[in-house]
């Protein structure tokens, strides 16, 4: 039995959530027993991914099959287009693949409060966890697209049925946007399947792929555009305040959480490790979308007057960080870029997390609709600023240390542009603060003076995201011996491909 | 110069077949259609019987001259059904005043 | 001589298939309509004559003005007071532009093609048959038997369908 | 072969043709038992599935296609794969017909109904094996008329005799074209069997006149495919004949059509020279023809999609775009791409009449075929969630989202168009902007079934017993949808038959 999970551990992660769905949606329509068995479902997963962390092996590196991929599982699927069902993770998915099934029970305890067409709910939401960790687990390119492309009629229902009033233009703004940036991936994917001798969707195959350098510039564009949308970065971002306001918590958790980072993944994963020579030249082009990225999403939320908006922004403008490390193509830096992607992760889980109490007793998010609820609210309160501080990287926290390293590396090689850029830290600790200060601090607003304070199920949900946030500040050992050897990697590809 | 040659029937036929194109698209009315078709099919069957009469390609083509009127005339038959029925309906034969459904 | 009236005949029988289309294409009157379509079916199977074409001319006046001519008169006849016959077959201006542009444009585009290409002699430039009837009804019996039964199948299929189609409507009237 | 010997393989046209004889004359005897219209519709599945039986043990695995009655048809992998879709579409429009209500109703002469469907598929089965252009033109027409006959039927439907004229106006006009090309083709080529065409071709050169007698023959295949600028007959025949016959038609025939296509142009025009790389023969450049066709057709059908109010409309115009696309299949010159079509076509066919068959259901509940109609279906009963997320399956898999086949389809169709061989960029881009265009259409359904929270006031009525047969149905063509989006190596390795069609 432990022999059969230890083989299959990957296949399990992956699949456990959807036939779960599909169970879930033969139960018998009793609330309670859904939201549990759902809970339980998500539960499997992230036991599973302890299990991976434990036996992921942290010195080797590299993009191959047999060597530095782990927890490898290939089975054919379709023959005739040779296209496996090739499972693997490296350092570089590890963290991500850690973050979403531990975010995904989280999410099923913050979407307690629905109860229209719960099974659905839970189904659909089941199915995107599918999605969400095949993408970072799947080494077939085909798999990769069709898990991608299978978040989305998931994101499409539960932004559209579920969220708030504008629902249903968030929801068709985002399908649209994804849709059209994974259909010029497809493009790209089929067409570097038939340049391949012999045809395969092989990624650590694809890889050693030898082609001309036009084509491959071209290639690298439009799937840097493709994975742009999803980060999203600047001039694709518009989709993301819309689809982060409407969907409900646990959505916009899962949106910030996850999706985001699939797009900085998707990056590192093929544009970075496939065309590592085209990267080098790009380096700049990235740094710069970076640094627009962080200046633009930080005034933006400062100008915010809805709270889940400004979160949105900020999201925007923390992705800049991990665009800038990548560009940096130091070895500081890019650590400091995947470490930002996990710890982004938790801490806009938290925020949203917040956010999402806040409206549930509420009803808006009015930034200057609140006023003095720290003291109505202490609890609420100090997780809020903890969430706040670690959003504004105050040290001791877990961004400090991603965002310094990002810093770090970048500074080495843009003096410019990483200038600019730490001005950003400046404008997100004002807004920070200054969202502090509107709601939690000052006069009481006489509406909320009774004003009730965090209850178990939410302080459940946060609790573990604040631990990381601790911990990972003061020692964020754990996730970064995952990583180090594959940025390495990366990092000597990239460089050495430029020289 | 001969005058009694394949070309001057391709012309001929070619005379009918963009006469037939012409009436189809102007009519308004539904059997004012229908004669456009007929003069195309009848020049698509004149064509077929010159190709076969000239320069050796054989009596195939009358073959499919004959089926060519025999479907003309399943086809007419078909269409008076129909227009009956049209008629039955509206009181009224133009093609333009099928408008329950818009273009 | 003798070549000179078969080339008259030839040319006013061209004159007779061809000068009442303008009639069909143009009249406002679908019965003129309807009758200069009979002489232009009859011009044509004259010039199936002139092709050699016996029995074609022979379906030609059999099918097509015994029975699509017919048909088509019944059609106008049924459906058609007389007194409006005058004004109804009326012609869309805008579209008869297009039309005739179009018409004009593949008329002399087809008619340099047809002049210009070659229709080269095939089989040998094989003697044309004395006489096509025998020779048509071998091909329809061997080589064209399939479709030649299938048409039946079509024309039973035709005969049921239009049958109902028109019942209903005389059934209705009942109603 | 001459025709005596043709008779074997001829087994299941042959026995269709006696059933439809032996149907009509059982008919006329006892007409009280064959005017119950489920009577009639079930005696017709049976008749049809032993064509399809038939067809299954008679005409399988032919490593060399067989001519038979003297070139008239040709069976081989692509006339036995079609044939199978053509008679189980027309299975499913007996099926469908006994299950809604709308055309159980209002079929006063079942009997003459299931005649005419019986021919309309003995019709296409012609059409999609013949191999000669005048056993292709008889087929052609035979399909057609009983089409527009079927398309008139009912006396219920006002539209419907209009929408009959209308596609007998257009369809007339489109085979006259046609016929006239096809003379110009026997002109310049001497004969009318495609292998003599070929012949021809091969070893003289034509000319521009064969390039005008392809265009002209191309308006009346085009016509049955309603490919721009054909199509203007499909959203009012789509509307106006019973919801059905509407499922068959945008399957059916445009299968055939789609055989005939493939057929005509890649049996005549093409050599398949060394490395299986194809080539045009002959002056005509057909493939940049269908592939500008190919592109309009679809931007055209899903532009024209988008402000439709009627579901069939919609479904219409979806259809045309959908053409569009098989069409750039078509249009790629290489053997991927004949696969590539019988693959989507095989898909289309599961989730289009999938939907249709919704839109059956729902009509037979609210008697209408409006759009705003179908406004929080999702919610009403469970029923109403039942139907609607039926319809959310086929309408993904229309659009193309995995995992369904839908997906799979569009994946073979742009893994065709950008073969190494001869890759056409920019029609795959025109393809990947329809497909986001036509996200629109499909997702405002979705929206009004399941994003709306408003309801319209009529109620819906529960499960119903004897509607059984439509929901198994619809619970089949869903269950398909998402098992070939996920494991489509069965079918892949039937439409890989079609790979040695071209020698």
């Amino acid at each position: 039995m432990f022999d059969f999970i230890q083989n299959h551990i990957l296949t399990l992660i992956i699949f456990i959530p959807v036939i779960g769905g599909l169970i879930i949606l033969f139960l018998p329509e009793r609330h309670n027993l859904i939201r549990w068995s759902s809970l339980i479902i998500t539960l499997i997963p992230f036991t599973l991914s302890i299990m991976l962390y434990a036996g992921f092996d942290r010195s080797v590196s590299g993009f191959s099959y047999p060597g530095g991929l782990q927890f490898v599982e290939r089975y054919s699927w379709i023959q005739a287009f040779n296209i496996e069902l090739f499972l693997g993770v490296d350092g570089l998915s590890m963290p991500m693949a850690l973050l979403c099934t531990m975010l995904c029970p989280l999410c099923v305890l913050a979407s307690w409060g629905i109860d229209k067409g719960i099974k659905g709910y839970f189904f659909l939401f089941l199915l995107l966890e599918t999605g969400m960790i095949g993408v970072f687990c799947a080494l077939d390119f085909f798999l990769f697209f069709i898990s991608w492309e299978v978040m989305l009629l998931p994101m499409y229902f539960l932004i559209g049925v579920w969220g708030g009033p504008d629902r249903e233009y968030a929801a068709i703004k985002f399908y649209i946007y994804t849709l059209i940036g994974s259909l010029m991936m497809l493009l790209v994917i089929i067409y570097m399947y038939l340049s391949a001798t012999p045809h395969t969707f092989d990624m650590t195959r694809l890889a050693q792929l030898g082609a001309g350098m036009e084509f491959k510039t071209l290639c690298w564009i439009v799937l840097f555009i493709g994975f742009a949308i999803k980060v999203p970065v600047f001039p694709f971002h518009t989709w993301l305040p819309d689809a982060h306001v409407e969907a409900p918590t646990a959505i916009s958790v899962i949106l910030a959480g996850v999706l985001l980072k699939m797009g900085t993944y998707g990056m590192l994963r093929v544009n970075y490790m496939m065309f590592p020579d085209v990267t080098f030249k790009m380096s700049m082009f990235i740094a710069v979308l970076g640094m627009i990225n962080i200046i633009y999403g930080a005034f933006c939320a400062m100008a915010q007057k809805d709270l889940k908006r400004l979160v949105a922004y900020s999201s925007i403008s923390h992705m800049g960080y991990v665009l800038l490390g990548m560009a940096s193509l130091t070895e500081e830096g890019l650590n400091g870029a995947v470490l930002q992607m996990f710890n982004h992760g938790v801490v806009a889980a938290m925020l949203f997390l917040l956010v999402g109490v806040i409206y549930d007793r509420a009803h808006h998010r009015r930034i200057d609709g609140f006023g003095g609820i720290a003291s109505v609210a202490p609890n609420y309160a100090v997780i809020s600023f903890l969430a706040f501080f670690a959003a504004l990287g105050l040290p001791g926290l877990n961004s400090f240390i991603s965002e310094a390293l990002v810093l770090l590396g970048a500074f080495q090689k843009y003096r410019i542009i990483t200038a600019v850029s730490a001005t950003g830290v400046i404008i997100t600790a004002a807004y920070c603060l200054w969202t502090i200060q509107r709601i939690f601090l000052g006069k009481l607003n006489e509406k909320y003076a009774v004003f009730p304070d965090i209850n178990a199920r939410e302080f459940i949900s946060l609790l573990p995201l604040g631990i990381l946030v601790i911990v990972l500040g003061i020692y964020p050992h754990p996730i970064l011996a995952l990583m180090k050897p594959t940025v390495r990697f990366i990092n000597n590809l990239i460089t050495g491909s430029g020289i | 110069m001969e005058i009694i040659t394949l070309q001057s029937f391709l012309i001929v036929s070619l005379i009918l077949f963009l006469t037939g194109l012409y009436t189809i698209v102007s009519r308004k009315n539904i059997i004012g259609i229908y004669m456009g078709i007929e003069l195309i099919l009848n020049s698509s069957a004149l064509n077929f019987a010159s190709f076969s009469r000239f320069a050796g390609r054989g009596l195939e083509g009358q073959v499919f001259s004959i089926f060519i009127i025999v479907l003309a005339a399943a086809e007419a038959a078909v269409a008076l059904a129909l227009l009956l029925a049209v008629f039955k309906r509206q009181r009224g034969i133009d093609a333009d005043k099928l408008n329950i459904l818009k273009g | 001589m003798n070549i000179e009236i078969k080339e008259i005949v030839f040319i006013s029988i061209v004159l007779l298939t061809i000068a009442p289309c303008s009639v069909v294409a143009f009249s406002r009157n679908i019965l003129y309509s309807a009758f200069a379509l009979f002489f232009t079916f009859i011009g044509t199977s004259g010039l199936y004559f002139f092709l050699d074409a016996d029995f074609l001319a022979i379906v030609q006046l059999a099918v097509y003005i015994g029975g699509v001519l017919v048909l088509l008169l019944f059609a106008i006849l049924l459906t058609k007071n007389i007194d409006d016959i005058k004004k109804t077959n009326t012609i869309s201006l805008r579209r008869s532009i297009t039309a005739g542009i179009t018409v004009l444009v593949l008329f002399f585009s087809l008619f340099f093609v047809f002049l210009s290409t070659g229709w080269t002699p095939l089989n040998g430039g094989a003697a044309y048959p004395n006489g096509t009837i025998h020779e048509l009804g071998r091909l329809i019996l061997s080589k064209y038997l399939l479709p030649f039964e299938i048409a039946s199948l079509l024309l039973l299929a035709v005969l049921i369908g239009s049958l109902v189609l028109a019942g209903k409507t005389v059934r209705q009237r009942e109603d | 072969m001459g025709n005596l010997e043709s008779i074997r393989y001829f087994a299941p046209e042959g026995f269709l043709s006696v059933f439809i004889i032996t149907f009509l004359i059982a008919g006329l005897l006892r007409r009280k038992t064959f005017s119950k219209s489920s009577f009639s519709c079930i005696a017709g599945t049976a008749g049809l599935f032993l064509t399809l039986i038939l067809e299954l043990c008679i005409n399988t695995g032919y490593p060399d296609a067989i001519v038979i009655f003297s070139g008239m048809l040709k069976l081989d992998a692509l006339s036995h794969l079609f044939k199978i879709l053509c008679i189980s579409s027309s299975i499913l429009l007996f099926l469908f017909s006994y299950s809604s209500r709308e055309t159980s109703d209002s079929l006063k002469e079942p009997m003459e109904y299931a005649l005419l469907i019986l021919s309309c598929t003995l019709g296409m089965m012609l059409l999609v094996s013949s191999s000669n252009l005048l056993m292709m033109y008889l087929s052609l027409e035979f399909l057609s008329l009983t089409a527009y006959m079927l398309t008139g039927f009912t006396d219920k439907n006002e539209k419907a005799s209009e929408a009959a004229m209308k596609y007998l106006l257009y369809g007339g006009a489109a085979s006259g074209i046609m016929a006239y090309g096809l003379s110009l083709l026997y002109g310049i080529t001497g004969s009318l069997d495609y292998s003599g065409i070929h012949r021809f071709i091969a070893e003289n050169n034509s000319g521009i006149i064969l390039y005008i007698s392809m265009i002209f023959i191309f308006t009346g295949l085009g016509f049955k495919i309603a490919a721009f600028p054909f199509h203007a007959w499909c959203p009012d025949v789509y509307e106006g004949a019973l919801t059905p016959f509407t499922a068959f038609l945008s399957v059916g025939p445009k299968a055939a059509g789609f055989a005939v296509i493939i057929r005509f142009f890649y049996q005549i025009f093409t050599v398949r020279g060394e490395g299986d790389v194809l080539t045009v023969l002959g002056s005509a450049d057909w493939p940049a023809m269908l592939a500008i066709i190919s592109a309009l057709t679809m931007t055209f059908g899903n532009l024209a999609a988008l402000r439709q109010k009627n579901i069939k409309r919609l479904l219409a115009y979806s259809s045309i775009a959908h053409a569009g696309y098989m069409l750039m299949a078509a249009a790629s010159l290489t053997i991927l791409g004949i696969v590539s079509v019988f693959f989507y076509l095989s898909v289309y066919f599961l989730m289009n009449f999938g939907a249709f068959l919704v839109v059956i259901a729902v009509s037979n509940e609210f008697n209408s075929d409006e759009i705003e109609d179908y406004e929080g279906l999702a919610w009403k009963n469970s029923k109403g969630a039942f139907l609607a997320s039926m319809f959310a399956v086929f309408l993904f898999s229309l659009i193309g989202t995995p995992p369904f086949a839908g997906f799979i389809g569009k994946f073979y169709l742009l893994l065709s168009i950008l073969q190494p061989e001869n890759p056409i960029y920019w029609l795959a881009v025109v393809a990947v902007i329809n497909i986001i265009i036509s996200l629109y259409y499909y997702a405002r359904i979705l929206k009004t079934m399941f994003l709306s929270r408003r309801q319209k006031g009529t109620a819906l009525s529960g499960f119903e017993r004897g509607q059984y047969l439509q929901y198994s149905l619809m619970a089949g063509l869903a269950l398909f949808s998402i098992i070939f989006g996920i494991y489509w190596s069965p079918l892949n390795n039937i439409s890989m038959l079609l790979e040695n069609f071209i020698h």
